[in-house]
């Protein structure tokens, strides 16, 4: 579809700034949120909810910063562009003209190999810095990721064998009509293992070993600071929403307004926290294992039980 | 007595001329010296000759020259066939060469390497 | 004949005879008188004998008949006659002219003695006499003048071996004529002649056991003769010992005589025809075998000999058993010519340089690198050994397995096939080894006089004529398919020239014969035209960076860009098949020019001509199955369709380096130049794609049998895929990294073409296109780098984008676009691949190319992180960017890359169009989206939303840089748990990148391939050195195998049935 | 001893084989058809009374030209194979000076006065003898070869007597060489004068049983006679020669 | 992309050898001013106050009493406070206690990498003056001498809840604009290295880490 008029072009843009922006806030209060309620389980208050946003202003008025170089200088922003172009090119909202954003442009295949471009734009202005940790941590990252992506591409294969499409904005509108048509019950398979890489993809505990502070501080932003690291902390709260929204999208049946939306992607995400706060840290050649073993066999399975839906 | 003179004259050439050459091979084949080799190859070089010799005969025959015992107009009926003869001789010749040559070989030998054991003559191999 | 004169006595054939008698019984005379007249008349003597045999041949092909000669004045049979027809006197002309050569060669040493002299001619006239005598008897008479001569210049040389060899030697063959002459005498007690024409004519008197016996006689006499295996020690020990004058003209001479003599007597051998084809067969094979255990040069060339021998043994005896069902004399001549005459001139020039150059083991030869004469003549003549084009061996290979194929010989093709495969493989090994270059004080020049190599030379050229000359007769000498041989002799004709601008006339005559050759084509060629001549002559642009001479690479190149040209307007077979081994055979040249090049080219050169087999073979198939070598008819073969889809397609995807098959893949690469590697991956292997996508349109498409071996087809692929991308992962080197890298894509495209619908035909040509763009700006990018750091390990480079800024973002693009990260071209690829295989149902295929297109991440990463960020080297401080001439080809590329990008529309139009003849159209474009069952992409609009929400935060951070102080500093400031860097290479996590992921799941790439063909070589090697325990060296042992040869011969043709 | 046995077993087969070809052998009864040819217009033809002298000059006269050529290079590569070149010597070392006093002197004893005494009688009517035969060959038993073997069993008569006794080299060559190439000349001379190559009818066939008969038979026996005596007796002289060495 | 041989912008970086100078940034440190309206400067320092990330470095054994100000007793996440592992991204550095010549190196090397603005607070007696270890060989008794201090918790040692009121008590002078101590130490560099430089002996590092 093209979009003959610069009109067109402009309000799209402008409906999708305000998608960006919401999902943003939303990010990071989610963010503040789950802090806050993994500080009620160890019996702490927590954090004010005003806590990210603070944190990332703070980090705009460093008033000091220093660059290792021009692709340091840009990974950020091919992080949170990354980011931001995933998020566009999801629909968000089912049914509503308004925030589709530019789902047009491409499908659900678009939407998980744009994931890698911050990845990839990311790695880059970390390895510039020439910290070997930023170094450790990004080649422990893409490890992991094709770890994971396994049973998540086997999950997502199998939902595409289900409904017979590509488009995000036919899947969701093939789950409409009640929680039992949600993915989630009629591919339960296919949403378990997508479910488990989706521990992978958040990067919490378990598999959180290339951040890792304590060994290698942080990883990959070991240099970022200031500007650099605002915008690679609105990207996390940004980049984990959208993919909490592509998940919603594929297995829990999308979401007709914000609130619902809100609402399943917070329940999706307490599903990796859970994990999280329970499960001890993964060393990386051990994560790798682990989603080859089972969730990959889950999503084997799950390409079977799909092929079995459709023949039944 | 009878049985004797039933066998052909010329199958007893051929049976001890094939017999020859059986015990040249048998020479060449398991006589470590090399002049014995050369007289096992002489053996059965002779043995052919003789097994030649026999195929030419013909029953009743006598040399293949016209002279007054073998009229002309009589002689396809009275002589031997003479080309077994010709080439027994060419033979005998070309035997000779081969045989004079590998004598001659002997002597390189025996002079190269003090030995006549052909079984010390085995260093290109494999 | 009364009427004679002197002139036409000498012109006679007749005269060949009395020429050499003469001579030879007058040359002691002159020689008492005066040294130098005897050489004289030997000379011309020789000269004559070559003079003669021409001089009636010319009569013959223009129409003469064949000359009788009757002697005694008395006509056959009752008086000796001999035969001078079109067959004998090419064979004649040919042993003459190689002896006339090798006088030239052995003169040193013929001259010390004038008996040396006379038995050198007499020995040519021997076999003179051997090819053309009509009589039994009398053939016998010249097998002993040929004999007794030989064992004499046997004997000429003192040492004790020589003359060991030499006694066993006349043991043997002793034996063997007395075989002959009993069988001649039983003969001649049957039928009453000695005439063979008068014995074939009265065959039937051959009877009962007696004929049975004689027979048996006669042919195993001659046989043995041959050098049969396992009957043949005694010829090996000669070639071995003996020198290289007397060993050659054994070699090809006697053994052409004796293989005449077998011809003539053919028309009696009836039953025993296939007991000769088996012998020649196992002879073939086996000696090729044992050949891969030599090391000793003159030995190796015996048992080559000794194996060339069998295969003509066993093409003759072949041809003679369908002599009954078809005409095929012609055939008979061309194949049985064609490999005789490649034999001969080969065989004899390779003795010769072995003579010349008297390094008794082949890894000695080391000592002719640097006389790029001798060496190019040794290539020659092994290429012609082999059987590859534009030799004679090549057409006759090509015309004996297609008359094979029509027959349903296929067991035959695969021995002739695999026994060719192992001579290459002993042959390019002795090759790789005289290609090593030494230090120079190591191994002093050996003297070699310019005169000396001329006789090698002339061979050489002989057998070029040859090959155009059968060719011709083939009818397929068209000027096209020597194009690039001609241009590549031009090329060579001003290699001298110093510097590099000897590229600008390649890069001329290569646009221009490239578009003579390529302008008619249309459809799929035409593309594959574009990207393989047009991107050849890209890539070959940046050949300018290297400054030094690079003495044949050019002239090599121009070859290989032609070739490949040729082979897109093959039609038949055989001109594809001619075009590919040119193809094959220059790159593996190109490929020896690296650094380190020998041995990785031969393990190319193998699975190349393995692969070349393979498509042969399948070939041949096709021609058994249709009855014609139109490539457009292959679809024709009806129920052999799956076998010759498979042996084609394995042929194509070995030479694609397909899972399994890949280990030549990234030494060759590796080790090739720099610039050449990035020729061959995004060029060259394109041919394979090339020939894939051919007969996929041409079989697979067409019927409903290829289904299968297309899902293998799929499978292989993306295994190929997927390890090829871990492998990648786990390299240090860049240009294996690379080189998997590329492997792992061609699997991409092969599963591309393996899904026979048309949006899988487009998104693997589409591929095919992208691949060709980002490994060509990889590879040359590699090239630049390789340049300026004189390194190849990743690990040693590091923080290189602070000194080449450019190199380092064509890299980061081409990385980007090959990812398949949307919005540059490689995502459009995955998606319509994807999409395709979605369509087919081909999930598991599906899913792991998903994850190899993860695990390229990785090794694309790590190549950008350990090349050109994180910390640069000391040394590498005042490294300066890549030449220019490198850049441009890039820029270029990336200018592509970027407009494909935006438009695929563009790329994709032309594509569908090619395909559409072959598969409905299917793709369905709305606007600028182009919509598939599953989904759809709007390149355009992908890459406007990608550049909007990449400008966003970049004008952002650009603000707030503004009111920033940013303090650009140095590799060392950086965060060090307190501490400080101490030394780059400490500091820079490049070795071993992905060690986890190794102890992960490292244990899949193990070297098992590697494994495996080293069990194939380890195997083959204790196969050959159980074949060859029968050759222990005694004379005796030898003999008695004579004797058994003959005792088992009577016991398989049914002797105890008697 | 595998091996005897193994030997042992083929010479068994081989024995097989051959009481195959004993047992189907019937003896010829008439000609074949060679012979019969021969017999019947051998005389006529070529007016050589000696069939077998027929077939070996004429009828089968290339393979004669060929036997003289085998026991030409047979002599030769003898010659070649024990010939002395300095480099022999040198290997053959406390012969400093090959010189012939020693080679001649060497290991034989001389031979009893009986012996020489008789040699000396015998020898001229040995050679007579010798030519008598090869002369005679179209007519009577014999021939060239028969004759020059003859001759050569002179010349061993002569070697044995007087192992001193010095033979010409040069002479040998010049007999050796210049028959051969007389007798290709007449083999030529055969294609300009008469039916063919080695045609014996290049001269008169003559009275029918006269010495000077049946054309060129004499001539060539003669040329075949010399140099077959003349070549047997240089291999006899090449192999005494070379005996000499140390031992 | 070499620093300029200006004399006024470069360092001298004499502790490195020919090489290393490569490898090292030789820019002076700037100082760097106050946004020019007061409403974005305050509310920037409120924003500073209430996001102090500490530098999770423990140079002393006071660092002991660090790990407390985490538990759910004293919950300093409250105030936004969080540990960091890497010094670029933090603002706050806590002297744990005494520091030893050859920790006040790695103290230096972390304190210059650290981004503006950045505080210090000092924990306990021995930055002041030494404590119980003042005639040490290796102690440093008078921190401040080598780095801006912005604050002391005094006492040995201060107990987590006066680390929490101090943290607080920085707050108030962040929201005051009273901590300059990182243009303080750019003011007076020149002074604050020879200082340094007086009792490290082995200086095998830039005079400024970047």
């Amino acid at each position: 579809m093209i979009f003959d008029s610069m009109n067109e072009w402009l309000s799209k843009a402008g409906y999708f700034s305000l998608t960006l922006l919401i999902v943003t806030i939303y990010g990071l209060f989610v963010g503040a949120l789950i802090e806050r309620i993994i500080a009620k389980v160890q019996g702490r208050i927590g954090i004010p909810y005003s806590q990210p946003f603070i944190n990332i202003l703070k980090n705009f008025f460093k008033r000091t910063a220093i660059s290792h170089g021009i692709m340091f200088y840009l990974g950020p922003v091919f992080r949170i562009a990354g980011g931001i172009g995933t998020l566009a090119f999801i629909p968000v909202i089912y049914g509503n003209e308004m925030f589709s954003n530019f789902s047009t442009a491409g499908d659900l295949f678009l939407v998980i190999y744009f994931m890698f471009f911050g990845q990839l734009g990311m790695a880059l202005g970390a390895g510039e810095s020439g910290h070997p940790y930023s170094a450790i941590g990004i080649a422990r990252g893409l490890s992991q990721m094709t770890a994971y992506e396994v049973p998540f591409a086997l999950a997502v294969i199998s939902i595409v064998i289900q409904y017979d499409t590509l488009s995000l904005t036919e899947i969701v509108a093939a789950q409409q009509g009640g929680w039992q048509n949600w993915t989630v019950i009629t591919n339960w398979v296919a949403t378990l293992a997508a479910m488990l890489a989706l521990l992978g993809m958040t990067g919490y505990s378990p598999f959180d070993i290339f951040l890792a502070p304590q060994e290698i501080p942080i990883g990959p932003p070991t240099e970022f600071h200031s500007a650099y690291l605002s915008l690679l902390q609105t990207n996390r709260a940004l980049f984990g929403a959208t993919k909490l929204i592509l998940f919603m999208n594929l297995f829990f049946g999308g979401a007709t307004g914000w609130g619902e939306l809100m609402i399943k992607t917070f329940l999706i995400y307490m599903v990796a926290i859970i994990v999280g706060v329970a499960f001890p840290r993964f060393r990386v050649d051990q994560a790798i294992r682990f989603f080859f073993k089972i969730p990959t066999l889950i999503g084997v399975m799950s390409i079977i039980y799909a092929q079995m839906l459709l023949t039944a | 007595m009878n049985m004797l003179t039933d066998i052909p004259i010329s199958l007893i050439v051929l049976c001890s001329g094939l017999g020859l050459i059986l015990i040249g091979m048998w020479g060449m084949l398991t006589q470590r010296n090399i002049i014995r080799m050369i007289i096992g190859f002489s053996l059965m070089d002779t043995g052919i000759h003789m097994v030649m010799v026999s195929i030419g005969y013909v029953t009743g025959g006598t040399a293949p020259i016209i002279n007054d015992a073998v009229p002309i107009a009589d002689a396809v009926n009275r002589v031997v066939d003479p080309v077994p003869s010709a080439l027994v001789l060419t033979a005998i010749v070309i035997g000779l060469g081969v045989t004079a040559v590998m004598l001659a070989f002997a002597v390189r030998i025996f002079k190269a390497r003090n030995t006549l054991n052909i079984d010390e003559c085995t260093e290109s191999k494999w | 004949m009364v009427t004679a004169t002197i002139t036409d006595l000498l012109l006679h054939p007749l005269g060949i005879y009395v020429l050499a008698l003469g001579a030879g019984f007058l040359i002691p005379l002159f020689d008492r008188a005066h040294r130098g007249s005897a050489i004289l008349v030997f000379l011309l003597a020789l000269a004559c004998m070559v003079g003669i045999a021409g001089f009636n041949l010319f009569g013959i092909i223009n129409g003469a008949t064949a000359i009788d000669i009757e002697t005694a004045g008395i006509k056959p049979p009752f008086s000796i006659n001999l035969r001078f027809g079109l067959l004998e006197g090419g064979i004649v002309l040919a042993v003459n002219t190689a002896a006339l050569l090798g006088a030239w060669h052995y003169l040193p040493r013929l001259k010390e003695h004038a008996s040396a002299l006379l038995l050198y001619l007499i020995l040519v006239m021997g076999i003179n006499g051997m090819v053309m005598t009509r009589d039994l008897f009398n053939l016998f008479i010249f097998i002993e003048i040929t004999s007794i001569a030989t064992y004499a210049l046997i004997g000429m040389e003192r040492s004790g071996s020589v003359l060991a060899a030499g006694f066993k030697y006349i043991v043997a063959t002793s034996i063997a004529s007395a075989f002959f002459l009993l069988g001649t005498i039983f003969i001649y007690y049957q039928t009453g002649t000695l005439n063979i024409d008068d014995i074939i004519a009265n065959q039937e008197l051959i009877s009962g056991p007696i004929g049975f016996i004689a027979t048996l006689f006669v042919l195993t006499g001659l046989l043995i003769e041959l050098k049969p295996y396992p009957a043949n020690g005694w010829g090996l020990d000669v070639y071995e010992t003996a020198s290289t004058g007397i060993a050659s003209l054994i070699s090809v001479g006697v053994s052409a005589g004796m293989f005449f003599a077998v011809y003539k007597l053919l028309p009696l051998a009836g039953d025993f025809l296939h007991s000769i084809a088996f012998i020649g067969g196992l002879t073939f094979l086996f000696s090729n075998i044992i050949g891969l255990k030599q090391d000793n040069t003159k030995r190796l060339l015996g048992y080559s000999s000794i194996g060339q021998i069998g295969l003509l043994t066993l093409a003759m005896a072949l041809l003679a058993q369908l002599d009954s069902q078809v005409d095929i004399q012609s055939q008979m001549y061309l194949i049985v010519g064609g490999l005789f005459v490649n034999h001969l001139f080969a065989k004899a020039g390779l003795f010769w340089l072995a003579g010349l150059v008297k390094s008794s083991s082949i890894r000695g030869w080391s000592v002719i690198s640097k006389r790029r004469g001798m060496l190019l003549l040794l290539g020659i003549m092994m290429t012609a050994l082999v059987g590859l084009p534009p030799f004679p061996g090549f057409w006759a290979k090509w015309e004996l397995v297609m008359l094979l194929a029509s027959n349903d010989m296929f067991g035959w093709i695969s021995l002739i096939l695999l026994g060719s495969l192992l001579e290459a493989a002993y042959l390019f090994r002795w090759f790789s080894y005289a290609q090593q270059s030494v230090a120079d004080d190591e191994q002093a020049e050996i003297p070699v006089s310019f005169w000396q190599p001329l006789p090698v030379a002339i061979a050489v050229l002989l057998l070029f004529a040859t090959s155009y000359v059968m060719a011709a007769v083939m009818q397929v000498a068209s000027p096209e398919l020597y194009l690039p041989l001609v241009a590549g002799f031009a090329l060579w004709l001003i290699d001298g020239v110093h510097g590099r601008y000897k590229n600008l006339p390649m890069l001329v005559a290569v646009a221009i014969g490239g578009y003579l050759l390529t302008k008619d084509l249309d459809g799929i060629n035409s593309l594959f035209s574009y990207l393989l001549i047009g991107g050849g002559l890209l890539v070959s642009i940046a050949a300018l960076y290297r400054k030094d001479d690079r003495k044949g690479f050019y002239p090599l190149l121009a070859v290989l860009l032609l070739s490949l040209a040729t082979l897109l307007r093959a039609q038949s077979s055989l001109e594809f098949f001619f075009s590919w081994e040119l193809m094959t055979l220059s790159s593996y040249l190109l490929i020896t020019l690296g650094r380190d090049g020998a041995k990785p080219a031969l393990s190319y050169l193998l699975f190349s001509l393995g692969s070349a087999y393979l498509i042969f073979a399948g070939f041949a198939v096709a021609y058994g199955a249709t009855g014609s070598l139109l490539l457009s008819s292959l679809g024709n073969s009806g129920e052999s369709m799956t076998m010759i889809f498979s042996l084609l397609a394995a042929g194509f995807i070995i030479k694609m380096g397909g899972f399994g098959f890949h280990i030549w893949l990234p030494d060759a690469y590796a080790e090739a130049d720099d610039d050449f590697t990035a020729l061959l991956s995004s060029v060259v292997s394109k041919a394979g794609v090339f020939g894939l996508v051919i007969i996929a349109a041409q079989l697979g498409v067409r019927s409903d049998i290829g289904l299968d071996p297309a899902y293998v087809l799929g499978w292989i692929g993306i295994l190929t895929a997927t390890f090829g991308a871990l492998m990648a992962v786990f390299q240090e080197d860049l240009k294996r990294l690379l080189a998997y890298s590329s492997m792992g894509q061609l699997g991409y495209i092969v599963t591309g073409v393996a899904l026979m619908s048309h949006l899988g035909w487009v998104s693997a040509m589409y591929m095919t296109v992208n691949h060709f763009l980002f490994k060509g700006i990889l590879l040359l990018s590699a090239a630049g780098i390789i340049l300026r750091t004189n390194q190849r390990l990743m690990y040693k480079m590091g923080g290189l984008i602070k000194n080449m800024p450019f190199t380092f973002t064509f890299t980061m693009i081409a990385i980007i676009a090959m990812s398949g990260v949307p919005p540059l071209t490689g995502y459009g690829g995955k998606w319509m691949m994807f999409n395709a295989l979605m369509d087919k149902g081909w999930y598991w295929i599906a899913a792991l190319a998903f994850f190899s297109s993860a695990i390229a991440f990785l090794y694309m990463f790590r190549l950008l992180q350990t090349v050109f960020l994180g910390q640069r080297k000391l040394e590498h401080h005042e490294l300066r960017e890549a030449p220019a001439i490198l850049l441009i080809p890039q820029g270029v590329m990336i200018a592509c890359i970027m407009v494909v990008s935006a438009y695929p529309k563009l790329l994709l139009d032309p594509l569908s169009a090619a395909i559409d003849p072959w598969i409905a159209n299917t793709l369905v474009w709305e606007g600028t989206a182009m919509v598939t069952n599953f989904g759809y992409w709007n390149a355009p609009m992908i890459m406007g939303v990608v550049g909007g929400v990449w400008m966003v935060p970049l004008i952002l951070l650009l603000l707030i840089s503004l009111t920033l102080k940013i303090q650009k500093v140095e590799q060392f400031n950086i965060v060090f748990a307190a501490e400080r860097p101490r030394r780059p290479e400490e500091t820079h996590y490049a070795y071993n990148f992905f060690a986890h992921y190794d102890r992960a799941i490292g244990f899949l790439v193990r070297p098992r391939a590697t494994a495996f063909w080293n069990t194939i070589v380890e195997w083959s090697h204790t196969t050959a050195s159980s074949l060859r325990i029968f050759y222990n060296g005694n004379g005796q042992t030898y003999a008695l195998f004579v004797v058994m040869y003959f005792v088992a011969m009577f016991l398989l043709n049914g002797g105890l049935a008697l | 001893m595998i091996k005897r046995i193994f030997i042992f077993a083929m010479l068994a087969l081989m024995a097989m084989i051959f009481f195959n070809l004993v047992a189907n052998y019937t003896e010829n009864t008439t000609l074949s058809k060679l012979g019969h040819y021969y017999a019947d217009k051998g005389p006529q033809e070529l007016g050589a009374p000696n069939l077998v002298t027929a077939v070996v000059v004429t009828y089968r006269g290339l393979d004669t030209l060929g036997e003289v050529t085998v026991l030409f290079i047979s002599a030769a590569g003898v010659g070649l194979l024990l010939r002395r070149t300095r480099r022999n010597q040198d290997d053959d070392k406390g012969l400093e000076q090959g010189d012939r006093a020693e080679e001649t002197a060497g290991v034989h004893k001389p031979a009893s006065e009986i012996v020489e005494t008789a040699t000396e009688l015998l020898l001229p009517m040995v050679v007579l003898f010798g030519v008598y035969v090869f002369m005679n060959g179209h007519l009577s038993p014999g021939g060239g070869f028969q004759g020059g073997a003859i001759i050569a069993s002179g010349t061993m008569f002569l070697l044995l007597a007087l192992p001193e006794s010095h033979i010409s080299r040069l002479m040998i060559a010049i007999t050796e060489s210049m028959s051969g190439f007389s007798y290709v000349v007449v083999g030529v001379l055969g294609v300009f004068l008469a039916g063919g190559f080695l045609d014996n009818r290049i001269m008169d066939l003559g009275t029918y049983g006269s010495l000077f008969s049946a054309g060129a038979i004499p001539l060539i026996y003669l040329f075949v006679g010399l140099k077959v005596g003349f070549e047997l007796s240089a291999v006899l002289d090449r192999f005494r020669k070379e005996d000499t060495g140390p031992v | 992309m070499k620093n300029s041989l200006n004399t006024d912008d470069t360092l001298e970086n004499s502790g490195l050898t020919e090489e290393e100078q490569l490898l090292f940034s030789n820019a002076r440190p700037r100082a760097y001013e106050p946004y020019p309206i007061k409403a974005v400067e305050d509310f920037a320092n409120w924003a500073r106050a209430n996001s102090l990330w500490i530098l999770a470095f423990g140079t002393g054994c006071g660092a002991i009493e660090l790990r407390p100000l985490m538990t759910a007793r004293f919950d300093a996440n409250r105030f936004g406070v969080a540990g960091r592992p890497t010094p670029r991204q933090s603002s706050v550095f806590i002297i744990g206690g005494y520091a030893s010549v050859k920790t006040l190196k790695r103290i230096i090397r972390s304190y210059e990498q650290m981004q503006g603005p950045k505080f210090v607070i000092c924990l306990g007696i021995c930055p002041i003056n030494g404590g119980m270890y003042f005639d040490s060989y290796n102690t440093i008794n008078q921190f401040d001498q080598y780095i801006p201090v912005d604050l002391y918790a005094t006492g040995c040692m201060p107990r987590p809840e006066a680390l929490v009121a101090s943290i607080m008590a920085l707050q108030k002078k962040i929201k005051a604009g009273e901590c300059d101590g990182a243009n303080r130490y750019v003011e007076n560099f020149d002074w604050y290295k020879a200082n340094q430089k007086k009792v490290i002996k082995n200086w095998d590092m830039p005079d400024y880490n970047w």
